[in-house]
C-alpha cells in the first residue's frame, strides 16, 4: 500500500505539491478570478492534457510528436459531433430543407444523418468513441512507424504530415465535418445548457479533476519499471532490445496513452468552449503545444501543466495589449528553453535551488528522473506563491 | 547434418554490404560452457559476426543454429529471450539510471507493457541484483549513477546486466577495452567463473588477456576462418602469424 | 421616408458637411429631439457608457495569416469612429475603442469577443472577417446580447439578430454579376474554380444553380484548390482542355496570388478569356500585381475608383489619415459603414441598450455611404448594388457595370 | 478524356507535362538546401520556409529599386545573387548563434528553429506589412513560348527549371568537385576523423548550414515570379519540403531529387485528375504510406553499422 502511495504521489513531497496544484486548480483560481478568467483557464488547462502527454511521449520516451494536436482534435471532434446533434433537433432547425440534421449538412445538400454520425446520437457511444478513436488512430499509426523503426526526426514530420492531411480532409469534407468553420454553436448536453455560469465551474472542476487523475494515472506509469524502461529506451534503444524488450511494443503504448490523453483534453474543450474546429488539428498548434511542456520542463507531469497556464496566459495578457511583441515573445521563448533551460522551469529549479537533504537524496536515487520531479514540484510551490 | 551437441553452429553464413562481403560462408561451432576467443585484424568481420548471430544484422544467406532453433528469423528481442546475451563494444548502460536501476531493469520479468506496468520488484530480484552486483564487483556502487562508473566499471556492469539475463550463450565484444592491467586481470577472473555453466563468445585484440581465458581461439580473415585451435597452435599458424601476429 | 430616419438622414449627411458645422447643426438636432440624453436613460443594460464617452470593441486580426486582409478593415472603423468623434461623438458621448487581436484563430475570437462583453461591456464589437472567426464567436454574441458588425462579403446561410452583416451575402455578389457576363459576354460555358472551404463552395453551388437554371449554361468544371496551394498548373491544364466561355473564380490568399501569376503566365489572359473573380479586391491587387490582372473582372459592391462625392471625400480621407499609398477594396469601405450604421441605430434608438438599436436600425437609410446608398433590410443585411470592374495594370478597376439595388436574401430560395 | 481531339488531348499532354516538370523544379529548389543541411547535418530546419520568405522579400526591395531607377528587365538576376548572399549569411549568423550550440539534439534544433521562424515571420511583418507584396516582374519573364498555336510553356516555369537545373549542378559542383565539399562529405563520414586530419569542422558545419539557407534564399526569389510574397509565405512551403527531403532519404541529393521528381508528376496528375486538393491529399498519403514501408526513404543506401 505504501508502495502504491509512493508511485502515485512520488512521495512525500509529490503529495505536498499535488496538494498545492489541486489547491490553485480547485480553490486559489475560482476564488481570485471572475467567471470569464476562470473560463480562460479552463481552456488552458484543456491544452495541459496535451502538455502532459507529451511529457510522457517525448521527456521520457524521446519520441517527438509534432502531431498531438490530431489526438486532441479527434477527442474534441468525438464531443462536438454529439452536442451539434443535440442542438439541431428538428424544432430549432426548422427553417432548413432537411430539419434535424447539423445546418452545414443541409447547407451542402446532405438529406439524411451520414452513417459515421449515427453513434453520436448516444453520449455513451459518444464517450466511448472520444476515448477510442484516437487511441486507435495513433495504434494504427505507432505500430507502422515504431515496427519500421521509425523514429525521431522522421517520426517528427510524418505525424505532422498527418496533421496536415487530416486538416486539408476537414476542410475539402464540409458536408460531414463543418469544414474550416468547424463544429460550433453547441448548447446543451442531455438538456443541460453548457453556456450557462453553473456549467462553467461544474466543468472547469471536472475538467481540473480528469487532470490531476491523469497526473496519477502518469506519475503511476512513470514510476513502474515501464517508465525505468522508457528512459532507458530514450538512451539507449538498442541496450534495451538487448535485453529482451521489444522496444516498439513499449513505444506504441506510450503514443496511444499520449493520444488517450490528449483526447480527453480535446473533448473537455468542446465542452468549455463551445465549438471545434480544424485550427486545432494543424501544424502550428501541435508545435506550440509541444512548447507547454518545453517550458514547464519536458521531464516534469506537473510543470507540463504550469507551463500550459504560464505560456497561455503569457499569450493572452500580451496580445491584449501588444500583438507583435507577442511573437517575438513566443519565438523568443522556443529559443531560449531549448538553449538555456532544456529541462524548463523544473529544470532551472534543479539548476539553481539549494538542494534540501531529501532532495540531495533523491538526486542520488534517481538521478535524471526524479529529480525533475522533485525540481517541478518545488518550482509549482514557487509559482504558485507569485500567483497567489 | 544435426548438431544437438552444440550450443551455436554457425553454417555457410554470408552477408554482403553493396556487394562487399563482410562475412564470406563463415561456418563456425561453439560448444556447451565453452569459452571461444574470436580474434583477427581490423576489418575481419569480428563484429558482423556477432550483429548477425544476436540479430542487429540480417544475413544474406546461411543459418545460425542456437540450440537447433535458427536465428536469421528471430528478432532481437525473441534472440536474447532464447537465451543469447550480448555486450557492445563500447560500454552500451543507462548513465542516468543508478547502477541498481540498471541491473533491475534487466531482470527477465515484466518483459511485455502490462508485465513491465505491474512489475513488482520482489525479495528474489533484489536478491539477484545483490548477487550479480557482487559477482561483478560493485556492490558498494549500487546507488551510484551510473554515469559516475570508471571505464571498466562500465564494461563489467554491462556484463552484470546481462547475467541478470542467465542466458546460455553470452557474447562479448572486446570487454577489457580500456581497462587497467589489474581491471583486466579481474575481468579475466571473472569471465572464468561465469563461463562455468554456460557458453562466451569473445572478441579480443590483447593477446596476453586471450590467452589467460581462451579455450579455443578462431582467427577470422576478410569474412573467411584462416585458422581455429587452441591458442599455440594458432599462434604457429603460418597464415595467422602472415596476416595478423606478423606485424 | 419617415419622420426618424429623415432626421437622421439629416444628420448623417450634415457628418460630412466640415467639422465644425456638423457639430453645431447635429448637437443642435440632438438636443431639439433626443428627450433624454442622461447615462441612466441611455444605457439600463451596464454597459460602458459614462456621461462623457462610450466604449465599443475592434476585434480583427492584426497578426497571423488574415492580418494581411483585415488590416484595411481595421483602419476604416478607426477612420469612421475618428469622424464620428470630430463631430461630436454620439448622443454627446465620445467613442473609444478598445481593439483586441483575433490573431487569424478562431477561438481567440470568441475568447476575445467573450472579454470585449462580459469583461469590458463594450456597447457594440465592429469585427470578425472570415467566416470562421464570425461563426467561432456568433454564440457569444447571441449568449452574452452583444452587437456585432460584420464587414466581410460572406456565403450567407445566416441571420443573428446580434449581427449586422455590412458586407454583401453571397446571392448579392453572385447573381447580378452572372447575368452581366451571360448577358455582355455571350457566355454559356462556365468553369468554376475556388479556395476549398465554405464561402467558395457556398458561392460556387449558387452560382452553379444559378447558371444551369436562370442562364441556360453549363458548367464544366468546379475546382478547389486546398487553402495555402501555390500550384495550378494541373488545374490550368484542364481548364485549357475544356475552354470555358468564363472562368468564375474564388480563390483567395496566398493561393490567389499564384493563380494569377501562373493563369497569366500560361497564356491565359483578357485577351482571349473572359475571367469574372468574386474574391479580387485592391487589397488583393497588391500581392497579384496588376500586370497580372489586367482586363479581368471582379464583381463587388465598391471599388476605390467610384465617382461620387461620397466616396471621393472617403478615399481622402482614408489616404489622409493611413497614407497616400494605401488602396482601399471593397470590405474595407463595408468595415467603414459599420460605426456610421451603428450611430444611426443609437440615435434612432436614442439608447445604446442592445436591444433598442437592434429594433430601431432596420428601415435606417444611408446616403451618405461611399458606395452610393444603402438600407439597413429587416434581416440585417444591406440593401445596396453590385459593380463589375474591370482591372487596369494600376490596381485600380473602371466600373463597367453597376446593377440596380438588390435585396439582401442570406437563405435563397431555389439555390440551397 | 473522350470527346477531345486527338491533338488536343496531345497539346494537353505536352503542357501537363510540363507542368509536372516545373513542379518538380519548384519542388528540387524547395528541398535542396533543406536535403543539404538535414543530410549532410541532421539539423532540421524549420525555418526553411522564412529564409525562402527572406530571398522573395530582397527581391521585391531590387525590384521597387528597379522600378524607380527603369531597370525592371536587369534586375532579376542581380535580385537572386543577392537574395543567396543575404540569406546565406543570415543562415552564418543563426548557425553560429543558436545550431552549433544544439547539433547534439536534432529535436531541439527542430523547436528552436520553428521559434526562429516565428521570429522572423514576424520581422518581416513588422518591416514590410501584413499585406502581401509583388515584385515588378520584367517583361522577359512574363507571358509564354507558343511552339504551336495551341500550347503555351509559361516563361517563368521555364526560368525556375533553368534556375532548378543551376543550383543543382551548382551544388554538385561544390559536394563532389570542390576541396570544400570534401571537407563536408569527410565530416559528415566522420566528424572525428576529419578534425584529426586539421578539417575545421566547426566551419564545415557553418558554411553547409548557410549554404543551405542561400539556397533557399534562391528559391524564394525565383517563386516571386510564380507565387506570392507575404510574412507568412514560408510556412506554405515547409512542409512539402520536408516531404521532399524525407522521402528521398535525407543521405543523398540524388534521393532528394529523385523523389522531388517523383512526388511532383504524382501530385500533378493526380491533381488532374482528381480535384485539385484532393491530389494534394493523396500525394501526401501516398508519401506517408510509403515512408511507414520504407523508413529510411526511397534513396537511402545500406549501410554497415
Amino acid at each position: 500500500m505504501k508502495l502504491l502511495t509512493n508511485k502515485l504521489f512520488g512521495g512525500k513531497q509529490g503529495l505536498i505539491n499535488l496538494a498545492i496544484l489541486a489547491g490553485i486548480i480547485f480553490i486559489v483560481l475560482p476564488l481570485g478570478l471572475d467567471l470569464f478568467r476562470l473560463g480562460l483557464i479552463g481552456k488552458y488547462l484543456t491544452y495541459a492534457f496535451v502538455a502532459v502527454s507529451l511529457v510522457m511521449l517525448w521527456g521520457y520516451g524521446g519520441i517527438l510528436s509534432l502531431g498531438q494536436g490530431i489526438f486532441f482534435g479527434l477527442g474534441g471532434y468525438c464531443m462536438a459531433m454529439f452536442l451539434k446533434l443535440e442542438a439541431s433537433d428538428p424544432i430549432s432547425t426548422k427553417i432548413q430543407t432537411t430539419p434535424g440534421i447539423p445546418d452545414f449538412m443541409d447547407w451542402n445538400q446532405i438529406t439524411s444523418l451520414p452513417l459515421m454520425w449515427q453513434p453520436f446520437q448516444s453520449l455513451t457511444l459518444t464517450i466511448l468513441a472520444v476515448v477510442l478513436v484516437p487511441t486507435v488512430f495513433a495504434y494504427i499509426i505507432g505500430f507502422a512507424m515504431f515496427k519500421r523503426r521509425v523514429g525521431g526526426v522522421y517520426f517528427a514530420i510524418i505525424t505532422q504530415a498527418i496533421a496536415l492531411i487530416l486538416t486539408i480532409l476537414i476542410v475539402g469534407q464540409q458536408g460531414y465535418t463543418g469544414g474550416v468553420n468547424g463544429i460550433t454553436d453547441l448548447k446543451t448536453m442531455l438538456g443541460w445548457d453548457i453556456r450557462s455560469d453553473s456549467a462553467k465551474y461544474i466543468l472547469y472542476y471536472v475538467n481540473g479533476l480528469l487532470l490531476i487523475g491523469t497526473i496519477l494515472v502518469g506519475r503511476y506509469i512513470i514510476s513502474s519499471k515501464f517508465g525505468m524502461l522508457l528512459l532507458a529506451m530514450r538512451d539507449k534503444e538498442e541496450r534495451v532490445r538487448f535485453s529482451g524488450y521489444d522496444v516498439s511494443n513499449f513505444k506504441i503504448f506510450i503514443f496511444c496513452f499520449a493520444a488517450l490523453i490528449s483526447a480527453i483534453g480535446g473533448a473537455m474543450f468542446t465542452l468549455q468552449v463551445g465549438f471545434m474546429s480544424p485550427s486545432f488539428i494543424g501544424i502550428v498548434p501541435s508545435i506550440e503545444m509541444v512548447i507547454f511542456a518545453a517550458v514547464g520542463g519536458r521531464m516534469s507531469l506537473i510543470g507540463a501543466i504550469y507551463g500550459a497556464l504560464l505560456v497561455n496566459l503569457g499569450r493572452t495578457m500580451f496580445s491584449e495589449t501588444y500583438p507583435e511583441l507577442w511573437l517575438f515573445l513566443m519565438g523568443g521563448l522556443f529559443i531560449a528553453v531549448v538553449m538555456f533551460f532544456p529541462n524548463g522551469l523544473a529544470g532551472l529549479y534543479v539548476k539553481y535551488a539549494k538542494k534540501g537533504k531529501f532532495n540531495a537524496l533523491m538526486q542520488k536515487i534517481f538521478p535524471s528522473k526524479a529529480s525533475f520531479e522533485q525540481g517541478a514540484e518545488e518550482v509549482s510551490t514557487k509559482t504558485t506563491g507569485a500567483k497567489a | 547434418m544435426s548438431n544437438t551437441d552444440f550450443v551455436l553452429a554457425i553454417e555457410d553464413l554470408t552477408v554482403s554490404f553493396d556487394g562487399f562481403k563482410a562475412v564470406d560462408a563463415l561456418t563456425l561451432y561453439v560448444d556447451k560452457n565453452e569459452l571461444r576467443v574470436v580474434i583477427g585484424p581490423n576489418g575481419a568481420g569480428k563484429t558482423t559476426v556477432l550483429d548477425l548471430i544476436c540479430g542487429k544484422t540480417k544475413s544474406t544467406s546461411g543459418s545460425i543454429k542456437f540450440k537447433n532453433t535458427e536465428l536469421t528469423k528471430l528478432s532481437e528481442h525473441e534472440i536474447v529471450r532464447a537465451g543469447v546475451g550480448r555486450k557492445f563494444q563500447t560500454p552500451s548502460i543507462y548513465e542516468n539510471l543508478s547502477v541498481y536501476q540498471n541491473l533491475e531493469v534487466s531482470y527477465p520479468k515484466g518483459r511485455g507493457v502490462w508485465g513491465s506496468l505491474f512489475f513488482k520488484s520482489t525479495q528474489e530480484v533484489k536478491d539477484s541484483v545483490h548477487n550479480i552486483a557482487k559477482e561483478i564487483m560493485l556492490e558498494e556502487h549500487l546507488q551510484m549513477e551510473a554515469a559516475l562508473l570508471s571505464h571498466g566499471q562500465k564494461q563489467w556492469l554491462e556484463i552484470g546486466m546481462l547475467l541478470m539475463q542467465d542466458p546460455e550463450l553470452l557474447m562479448l565484444d572486446e570487454p577489457v577495452a580500456g581497462m587497467s592491467a589489474k581491471e583486466r586481470d579481474q575481468t579475466a577472473d571473472l569471465l572464468n567463473r561465469i563461463c562455468k555453466n554456460r557458453s562466451v563468445v569473445v572478441i579480443e585484440h590483447d593477446m596476453e588477456f586471450v590467452k589467460k581465458i581462451a579455450h579455443k581461439v578462431t582467427v577470422l580473415h576478410q569474412g573467411k576462418i584462416l585458422a581455429e585451435g587452441t591458442m599455440d597452435k594458432v599462434q604457429k599458424d603460418e597464415k595467422v602469424i602472415e596476416v595478423y601476429l606478423g606485424h | 421616408m419617415s419622420k426618424t430616419s429623415r432626421r437622421s438622414f439629416i444628420k448623417a449627411a450634415g457628418a460630412l458637411v466640415g467639422a465644425s458645422l456638423a457639430l453645431g447643426l447635429t448637437s443642435g438636432l440632438n438636443s431639439a429631439f433626443a428627450a433624454d440624453t442622461s447615462t441612466a436613460a441611455v444605457n439600463t443594460t451596464k454597459l460602458a457608457v459614462t456621461d462623457k464617452t462610450v466604449k465599443v470593441g475592434i476585434l480583427h486580426s492584426a497578426t497571423g495569416t488574415m492580418a494581411i486582409s483585415e488590416t484595411g478593415s481595421i483602419q476604416a472603423e478607426k477612420l469612421a469612429i475618428a469622424q464620428i468623434n470630430a463631430m461630436g461623438g454620439i448622443l454627446g458621448r465620445k467613442i473609444e475603442v478598445i481593439q483586441e487581436d483575433g490573431a487569424s484563430d478562431w477561438p481567440t475570437f470568441a475568447e476575445k469577443a467573450r472579454k470585449l462583453l462580459v469583461s469590458d461591456h463594450v456597447a457594440t464589437v465592429f469585427g470578425c472577417w472570415t467566416s470562421a472567426s464570425r461563426k467561432a464567436a456568433l454564440p457569444v454574441f447571441e449568449k452574452e446580447n452583444g452587437l456585432l458588425f460584420y464587414p466581410t462579403f460572406y456565403e450567407g446561410l445566416e441571420q443573428s439578430k446580434n449581427v449586422f452583416y455590412t458586407g454583401q451575402e453571397a446571392t448579392q455578389q453572385i447573381l447580378a454579376g452572372l447575368d452581366w457576363v451571360a448577358k455582355e459576354k455571350k457566355a454559356k460555358t462556365y468553369y468554376l474554380i475556388g479556395s476549398d472551404y465554405i464561402w467558395p463552395r457556398t458561392s460556387m453551388k449558387i452560382a452553379r444553380k444559378h447558371i444551369e437554371q436562370h442562364l441556360g449554361g453549363t458548367v464544366v468544371g468546379e475546382e478547389y484548390a486546398a487553402l495555402g496551394d501555390t500550384q495550378f498548373g494541373s488545374v490550368i491544364n484542364k481548364i485549357k482542355l475544356k475552354k470555358p466561355d468564363v472562368i468564375y473564380a474564388a480563390v483567395v490568399g496566398g493561393s490567389n496570388v499564384a493563380w494569377f501569376k501562373q493563369l497569366n503566365a500560361a497564356g491565359i489572359n483578357a485577351k482571349k478569356q473572359t475571367l469574372l473573380t468574386i474574391s479580387v479586391t485592391e487589397d488583393e491587387v497588391l500581392g497579384i500585381g496588376g500586370e497580372n490582372l489586367e482586363g479581368f473582372y471582379t464583381a463587388m459592391k465598391y471599388f476605390q475608383s467610384l465617382k461620387n462625392p461620397n466616396n471621393e471625400k472617403f478615399v481622402k480621407e482614408f489616404k489622409k489619415m493611413w497614407g497616400p499609398k494605401s488602396v482601399i477594396g471593397d470590405v474595407t469601405q463595408a468595415a467603414y459603414l459599420g460605426p456610421w450604421l451603428w450611430k444611426a441605430g443609437v440615435e434612432r434608438a436614442g439608447s445604446f441598450d442592445v436591444d433598442k438599436v437592434q429594433a430601431a436600425l432596420p428601415g435606417y437609410e444611408m446616403k451618405t455611404a461611399p458606395e452610393g446608398y444603402v438600407k439597413v433590410e429587416a434581416n440585417h443585411h444591406l440593401l445596396s448594388k453590385l459593380r463589375v470592374g474591370k482591372w487596369r495594370a494600376d490596381g485600380q478597376a473602371d466600373v463597367v457595370y453597376e446593377s440596380g439595388f438588390i435585396e439582401p436574401d442570406p437563405f435563397p430560395k431555389g439555390y440551397q | 478524356m473522350f470527346g477531345y481531339s486527338i491533338a488536343e488531348i496531345g497539346n494537353i499532354f505536352v503542357m501537363q507535362g510540363f507542368s509536372g516538370l516545373s513542379l518538380f523544379s519548384v519542388l528540387l529548389l524547395m528541398a535542396l538546401g533543406l536535403a543539404i543541411i538535414f543530410g549532410q547535418m541532421g539539423v532540421i530546419n524549420m525555418a526553411h520556409g522564412e529564409f525562402m520568405a527572406l530571398g522573395a522579400y530582397t527581391t521585391v526591395l531590387f525590384s521597387k529599386f528597379a522600378v524607380t531607377y527603369d531597370l525592371v528587365s536587369y534586375y532579376f538576376v542581380f535580385a537572386i545573387i543577392a537574395a543567396f548572399v543575404l540569406a546565406f549569411a543570415v543562415g552564418y549568423l543563426v548557425e553560429f548563434v543558436l545550431i552549433r550550440h544544439l547539433y547534439k539534439r536534432p529535436l531541439d534544433t527542430l523547436l528552436a528553429t520553428w521559434g526562429l521562424s516565428l521570429v522572423m515571420q514576424q520581422i518581416f511583418r513588422s518591416t514590410f506589412g501584413a499585406k502581401e507584396v509583388s515584385a515588378e516582374l520584367p517583361p522577359w519573364l512574363l507571358g509564354s513560348f507558343k511552339p504551336t498555336a495551341d500550347i503555351d510553356i509559361p516563361i517563368n516555369g521555364v526560368f525556375v527549371m533553368g534556375l532548378a537545373v543551376v543550383v543543382t549542378f551548382g551544388v554538385f559542383l561544390f559536394m563532389f568537385r570542390s576541396s570544400w565539399g570534401l571537407r563536408v562529405r569527410a565530416t559528415v563520414q566522420n566528424r572525428v576523423m576529419a578534425g584529426a586530419v586539421g578539417i575545421n569542422t566547426k566551419m564545415v558545419d557553418r558554411v553547409t548550414f548557410a549554404l543551405g539557407c542561400g539556397i533557399a534564399g534562391v528559391a524564394g526569389a525565383a517563386f516571386t515570379t510564380i507565387a506570392s510574397t507575404g510574412p507568412t509565405t514560408g510556412s506554405l512551403y515547409i512542409v512539402d519540403s520536408f516531404m521532399v527531403v524525407v522521402f528521398g532519404g535525407a543521405a543523398s541529393i540524388m534521393g532528394t531529387i529523385a523523389s522531388a521528381f517523383g512526388i511532383a508528376q504524382a501530385q500533378s496528375i493526380l491533381q488532374f485528375f482528381m480535384t485539385s486538393s484532393m491530389g494534394k491529399v493523396a500525394t501526401l498519403m501516398a508519401i506517408v504510406a510509403i515512408l511507414m514501408m520504407k523508413p529510411e526513404g526511397l534513396f537511402a543506401s545500406k549501410l554497415r553499422k
